[in-house]
């Protein structure tokens, strides 16, 4: 090999207390090196030129630039070596200013650790061998996983920018948590009026093909490539023919069904449609409670329906739809307040959640928009609202701020004001979070306008009296405790994690928190994207959001599947893992540790079990090549020689009569 | 620490991760925190990429300290590179006074890249220490009459042991 | 017969005589052999816990120490006070250094780890479901029966590791096994007043007084307790409660082991019913009446 | 040892009637003299009747398997000799349904090194050695010599917790009562020594150390096969140099690849020709493995090697508090 080693002064800032004279004399006698220099700023115009002019000069096949740190200007210095006609890859650096210059005083320590540094970068790029990345072509789809508004959004944008787009959806119907809501604050717009539209584009965009009532199965592929089976349920009903026309539902004989679109505040028909604006508007059995499926009686949806789409013996069906990128928007349940026993475990029907409360309030609820209580469908006068059911509390491993349970307390405490003119609204909270554009005035409003009474404290017990419930809290600002009749009690219940999220993440490795949330790539700089290229965050599966939150990261998602897939082809970097099939015993030791699901086991001609990365999917970590006791997976750019040889740099081996070479 | 020792170096080896302790060490050097010399870092680019035997061979080359850091649990850019990382440095470390080499030649450790200050920390501490321990003891004899002196010994000593008497 | 080392504690020699009585006469009846610790202290009660923790771990340590030098691990008590404080001395026992202190304050130190149990939870996990139903012999059907838990019987529910501290339910079955109706009442586990009855008699009539409503809104015949305390405040205070509320209270408030010793036919004289303050007669006038016309 | 023939004859039965489905059936037959045992491949019926059992027959099959795979096998195996094939299917480096185990409740194998220093003299060639119940008398050059069996069994058998097969298809012999393990005594004597004399230790021993890798060689977990990156040049982990230091470097590489995985099998220290203590290594790692992770490699099928997993808080890793 020919190695030129270049030493950057770096103004004053290296060679203000390291010699570089010096260093380019020893570095000089460095194994295969032909050329030592130094230069002022090497990083700068004439800088580069001069390396470029050394490698043609001195006929150079690698070089060694001593200077700042790599993660400042490796990538500078790998495109001044390529304009030179060099593999970038047959580039060393060794960082003499950051770890050197700049943290040490003495003159002559420095400089002798500078050539140290130099020795072993020479020592790394004498074993470095040139790489090429690969090119690969992409599937200009898209998969949404979760059709609420931060993954209706993704959609749209991605369909309008001209990618084709698969939405799937667990639920019956698209619109999530915001197709329940009644209003939305702080403008007390209605929910279903802004999402409506929205969700009318998804059913009628040409590059948007829905899947409701499915559910992602399997996922294997890379950025780019992904392969994604879909499981459609069985829903009993040829939806090719349905035309929601709801002749069914009306005539269903079973209406004992319970009703997940309403929170499971009354009930609904076996064959339903969850709500009038649905999309899909087609129907669809529940095999639980339908009299056909459970005891082959009944049959009459099949009778009335006027296409006949009626199929009882229809089963679960797999679809495989290829796509480039994936926008993961899975959204949120909410937290599980049974887990309170002071708030009665359920024993009391005018304990509710705030979603059942919105119910209440719509206008396409179980009761049509009239606040009336479950236990008696009285309306009720007292209305006392408990924040933080779920949030904020270690004691149910709930550390976390939901976020938006403030903002719809008081949103709700104003429209309980609204269509109870005589009513009054307690709510006991421990903060209230209000940041963002008009938060804060909205719930002052609340409080002053529209006279909710704010108690800051927490409830200890909820207690039946008479036909009402005793909310006993603490009042903590006048030090006292408080006891509150109430008509109704609504429960701020906290958000979780979806829960299928966690299985999901393992099917796309994408690695949930301790509390089930994605994690993002980095908090700051990354927040939509994960640490598996190509498949992207929206809404609440990363955390709790509110609705405007969730719109923008759908938006930003599509973003970076649009910019993405808007290049023809991809490059992966080739400092990836590489197996060497004659060492591998086929143990698949290195499948089982790869984060990424980037090795697969593949048979070869001989039928043995081998390894085989998937260069695209490789993130180049390195763990594997530490799994492998034959050192038969090896990270490019890395590897067990390249490192071993600067370990024997740093200390060579005393005393051994052969050398390493 | 006399005067003479300070100034002499020690080999300490440092196996850094790219994406958080290498980038400390940048951020400790940016905001000119001063550390002693003697360690010369290794770039890796995750915790999960060292074989804690690049550990053994540099300790028995000679090397007096190694020291190794990566991101902070649940903080790797890859993932789980760290926690790999952490079971098998702690495997070595416990395994290491069995051979008699000091445990306390080597240590690992969590510095995020905007620890500039805990690297400094990290630094000063165990170059410290491993000055306190002094240069580390050669596996191989040093000299020829050592040499000669181990293998009269050996034929001496025939097949006893510790073990087997 | 299943050995258990018993502490009466205070009251159950004073106050609630009739509850040690008629759980001693329980006891006998279910098959558990209740070994009283002798020379057993006091648990300190609440005051010496507010004044020094070691001393008042060491006085209920000591007698942890009486129950493992009669070579047992288990120790019961009637009373949920008692309780609390003796499994609140185990627990702190477990840490050396508090152990150390402690039992430099006692003549024969606690060494072995005891566990301290109510009688309800002993009879409720070591005696058979079965047997007890198989022994009723007078059933309490056609009683309304509130269960009145008190607030310290389960907290914390993390030291006393018994049943739902906040909807408790096991005197309920009980008294549910034995044939009455068990109303469910709400303020199960409310404070009574404890022992502000003698500084501060209104917190304790307007407390007590709330349960005591709570229960006559449910039209109960009788309130079951399982604590001296709360049955004092709720039954010997029930005239000073009807005088500081204007009200008429007279609803009897029995110990549980009083009506689970009626229902196995022991000798009404063992079950100390005659102490109760609020005459239980119309109770058992009621009970004689159902059981007549059945 | 009667029990020992009724054994013998039980488990001949077992194999004769599997034979003709198996590839080849592992377990030993007289070496060259009738002192030494060395493993027998069976295939066939005049094969099987070479078959012993008795506490001279001490090589661990399952170093074998690895060799074997795709093909279906029978192995002969005592306690610790299962606890390597359990090791090797939770590596999944051995199929289940490839091997079929033929398991012996051992009462323990005895210790070649023992014998010899327990002889008068260096053996030479043994002309016969006959089993008694708790004695085995030697016969050298005419002479008749006993040996209390219990004083030369191995040291992984005088504390061995598991001599029972822990998986199994055929099982012959009776069980044991549970047991407990205990590491010898020169393994805690060797321990407390200092930094200092440890190291000298092994600088000495390493010198003696010839690197013939019979210890690679015999060891069931040592499933690189020509791989080993000790005697590669394309990783040049270590020198071919036959210095104490180089020496080292491969029981370095050697123990830290059985990190987790080593089930003390006594393979590599018996293969040594020139007696290094190898299992004050073995067990020391062993014993860290188990107070970390609470794992003991090849007890259990489908546990996990436990430097291929890892918990997110680990218990027992306090690694932060530096």
């Amino acid at each position: 090999m020919r190695i030129g080693v270049f030493i950057c002064h770096c103004g004053s800032n290296i060679a203000g207390t390291v010699d570089c004279e010096s260093v380019v004399e020893i570095a000089a006698g460095f194994p295969e090196v032909v050329y030592a220099t130094d230069s002022m700023y090497t990083c700068s115009e004439p800088g580069q030129e001069g390396i470029i002019t050394a490698i043609h000069e001195h006929n150079l096949d690698g070089v060694v630039v001593a200077s700042c740190s790599p993660r400042m200007h490796e990538p500078t210095f790998r495109r001044a070596v390529e304009r030179a006609g060099l593999n970038r890859y047959m580039f060393e650096m060794a960082n003499i200013r950051e770890h050197v210059s700049w943290i040490g005083k003495d003159k002559a320590h420095n400089t002798n650790k500078a050539a140290d540094l130099v020795l072993m970068a020479v020592e790394k790029l004498r074993r470095n061998r040139p790489l090429v990345a690969k090119s690969f072509t992409t599937v200009k789809k898209v998969l949404v996983i979760g059709g609420g508004v931060a993954g209706i959004q993704a959609a749209l944008d991605c369909a309008d920018g001209g990618l084709d787009v698969v939405m799937v959806e667990r639920d019956q119907s698209i619109g999530g948590k915001m197709a329940k809501l009644d209003k939305t604050f702080p403008t007390i717009d209605c929910s279903s009026c802004v999402l409506g539209p929205k969700m009318v584009d998804i059913a009628q965009h040409e590059k948007i093909s829905l899947y409701a009532c499915s559910e992602v199965e399997s996922v294997s592929g890379y950025v780019g490539n992904f392969s994604v089976t879909i499981r459609r349920r069985a829903t009993y009903v040829d939806w090719t023919k349905c035309t929601g026309c709801g002749v069914c539902t009306e005539k269903c004989p079973s209406k004992r069904s319970p009703d997940p679109f309403n929170e499971f505040l009354g009930t609904t028909t076996s064959i339903n449609i969850p709500f009038p604006q649905a999309i899909p508007k087609k129907a669809a059995i529940n095999p639980d409670t339908c009299m056909k499926l459970q005891k082959g009686k009944c049959g009459i949806c099949a009778k009335v329906c006027p296409v006949g789409c009626i199929d009882y013996e229809q089963q679960d069906e797999l679809v495989t739809v290829e796509v480039g990128a994936i926008v993961v928007a899975t959204g949120y349940d909410l937290f599980d307040w049974h887990k309170y026993p002071q708030y009665g475990e359920g024993r009391y029907p005018d304990v509710i959640t705030s979603l059942q409360y919105e119910r209440l309030l719509s206008a396409s609820g179980p009761t049509g928009g009239h606040i009336k209580r479950p236990s008696d469908g009285k309306e009720p006068k007292n209305v006392v609202f408990i924040q933080c059911v779920g949030s904020r509390d270690r004691s149910v491993d709930r550390p976390y701020c939901s976020g938006f349970c403030c903002m719809y307390t008081a949103k709700q405490a104003i429209l309980t004001k609204d269509h109870i003119p005589d009513s009054q609204s307690f709510v006991f909270y421990m903060d209230i979070r209000a940041p963002g554009k008009g938060y804060d005035e909205f719930t002052r409003r609340a409080m002053e306008e529209y006279g909710a009474q704010y108690v800051r404290g927490r409830v200890a017990m909820i207690y039946p009296h008479g036909d009402q419930l005793i909310v006993r809290g603490a009042d903590t600002l006048a030090g006292t405790q408080v006891e509150v009749p109430a008509d109704l009690v609504v429960l701020a219940t906290g958000v979780e994690a979806s829960q299928g999220a966690v299985k999901l993440g393992e099917t796309l490795r994408v690695v949930p928190d301790q509390f089930g949330f994605f994690v993002e790539s980095h908090p700051k700089l990354k927040p939509v994207e994960t640490n598996t290229a190509g498949v992207y965050l929206a809404g609440a599966c990363q955390g709790p959001k509110d609705i405007p939150t969730s719109v923008g990261q759908g938006s930003a998602a599509a973003a970076k599947a649009l910019g993405l897939l808007s290049k023809e082809q991809l490059e992966s970097d080739p400092a990836v893992s590489k197996v060497n099939v004659n060492r591998c015993v086929g143990c698949q030791k290195c499948i089982d540790t790869c984060p990424f699901g980037a090795i697969k086991a593949v048979t070869d001609r001989m039928g043995r079990l081998k390894a085989e990365v998937i260069e695209t999917v490789c993130q180049g970590c390195g763990i594997c090549t530490v799994t492998c006791p034959q050192g038969a997976i090896q990270l490019e750019h890395f590897t067990d020689n390249q490192i071993l040889a600067e370990v024997n740099a740093l200390c060579p081996p005393k005393m051994n009569n052969v050398s390493f070479e | 620490m006399s005067a003479q020792d300070e100034q002499r170096e020690l080999r300490i080896v440092g196996f850094l991760c790219n994406w958080c302790s290498y980038g400390g060490a940048d951020t400790a050097g940016v905001a000119r925190f001063i550390q002693p010399t003697d360690l010369r870092i290794i770039r890796v680019p995750c915790s999960g990429r060292i074989d804690p035997l690049f550990i053994v061979r540099a300790l028995l080359n000679g090397a007096d300290g190694v020291l190794v850091s990566g991101c902070h649990p649940r903080d790797c850019h890859y993932a789980e590179g760290n926690f790999y990382a952490r079971r098998r440095l702690e495997m070595l470390k416990r395994f290491l006074p069995i051979t008699g080499i000091d445990e306390r030649r080597f240590e690992y450790t969590w510095v995020s890249a905007s620890e500039g200050q805990r690297w400094q920390h990290v630094v000063t501490e165990f170059t410290r220490r491993i000055h306190e321990l002094g240069p580390a003891p050669f596996f191989n004899p040093v000299s020829e009459e050592e040499w000669a002196k181990l293998a009269l010994d050996g034929a001496a000593r025939g097949a006893s042991c510790a073990c087997h008497g | 017969m299943a050995k258990i080392a018993y502490y009466p504690g205070c009251s159950g020699q004073s106050t609630s005589v009739e509850y040690d009585l008629s759980t001693r006469a329980v006891c006998r009846e279910l098959g558990l052999e209740l070994v009283d610790l002798e020379d057993w202290s006091c648990c300190g009660s609440t005051p010496a816990h507010t004044v020094n923790h070691v001393l008042s771990a060491a006085l209920s340590a000591r007698n942890l120490a009486l129950t493992e030098q009669l070579g047992m691990d288990l120790v019961t008590t009637p009373c949920p006070s008692c309780l609390s404080n003796l499994r609140t001395a185990a627990h702190k026992m477990e840490d050396a250094d508090f152990r150390a202190k402690a039992n430099a304050l006692l003549d024969t130190p606690c060494t072995k780890q005891v566990t301290a149990q109510s009688v309800l939870q002993v009879i409720m996990e070591q005696v058979d479901p079965e047997l007890i139903r198989a022994k009723v012999v007078k059933p309490l059907t056609g009683l309304k029966l509130a269960c009145y838990y008190g607030c310290i019987m389960n907290r914390p529910p993390a030291l006393m590791q018994f049943d739902n501290h906040e909807h408790p339910m096991v005197m309920d079955n009980l008294m549910t096994m034995l044939g009455a109706e068990v109303v469910p009442y709400p303020l199960k586990v409310e404070c009574c007043g404890a022992s502000f009855g003698v500084p501060r008699v209104d917190i304790v009539t307007k407390l007590a007084g709330k349960l005591l409503d709570a229960g006559r809104e449910l039209d109960v015949d009788a309130f079951v307790t399982a604590c001296p305390l709360c049955q004092m405040n709720l039954d010997m205070r029930q005239g000073q409660i009807n005088s500081a509320l204007q009200e008429k209270f007279r609803i009897p408030v029995f110990y549980y082991t009083q009506l689970l010793g009626y229902a196995l036919g022991i000798d009404r004289k063992e079950l100390g019913l005659k102490k109760l303050c609020v005459n239980p007669k119309p109770v058992f006038n009621k009970l004689k009446e159902t059981a007549q016309a059945s | 040892m009667s029990g020992e023939v009724s054994q013998l004859e039980e488990l001949k039965a077992a194999i004769r009637g599997q034979l003709d489905s198996l590839d080849c059936v592992i377990g030993w037959e007289q070496g060259y003299d009738p002192l030494h045992a060395t493993p027998l491949f069976i295939r066939s019926e005049a094969d099987l009747e070479r078959l012993t059992i008795s506490p001279l027959a001490v090589h661990n099959p399952a170093t074998y398997t690895t060799g074997f795979k795709g093909k279906k096998i029978g192995l002969v195996v005592r306690g610790c000799h299962s606890r390597s094939v359990i090791e090797l299917l939770n590596e999944k480096l051995i199929e289940r349904d490839e091997v079929v185990l033929f398991g012996l409740c051992c009462d323990g194998v005895v210790s070649q090194r023992k014998i010899r220093a327990a002889l008068p003299a260096d053996p030479g060639f043994v002309e016969a050695v006959e089993l008694g119940k708790d004695e085995l008398h030697i016969t050298v050059a005419g002479e008749q010599a006993t040996l209390k069996l219990q004083e030369v069994l191995a040291d992984k058998c005088l504390h061995c917790a598991y001599p029972d097969p822990l998986v199994a298809d055929v099982l012959i012999g009776e069980k044991h009562a549970p047991r407990q393990a205990a590491s010898p005594a020169c393994q805690d004597a060797f321990e407390a020594l200092g930094n200092e004399e440890k190291l000298a230790f092994w600088q000495d021993t390493m010198s003696r150390c010839i690197r013939c890798y019979a210890c690679r060689n015999v060891c069931p977990m040592c499933v690189c096969q020509d791989h080993c990156i000790a005697t590669s040049r394309d990783h040049l982990w270590m020198s071919q140099e036959n210095t104490p230091v180089e020496n080292f470097m491969f029981q370095m590489i050697h123990v830290s690849h059985l990190t987790g995985r080593c089930t003390e099998c006594g393979e590599c220290e018996r293969a040594c020709p020139v007696d290094i203590p190898l299992m004050l290594l073995r067990r020391y790692m062993n014993k860290q493995v188990r107070e970390v992770f609470g794992h003991q490699a090849g007890i259990a099928l489908d546990k996990t090697p436990p430097l291929l997993t890892f918990q997110v808080e680990e218990a027992r890793i306090k690694e932060r508090d530096w």
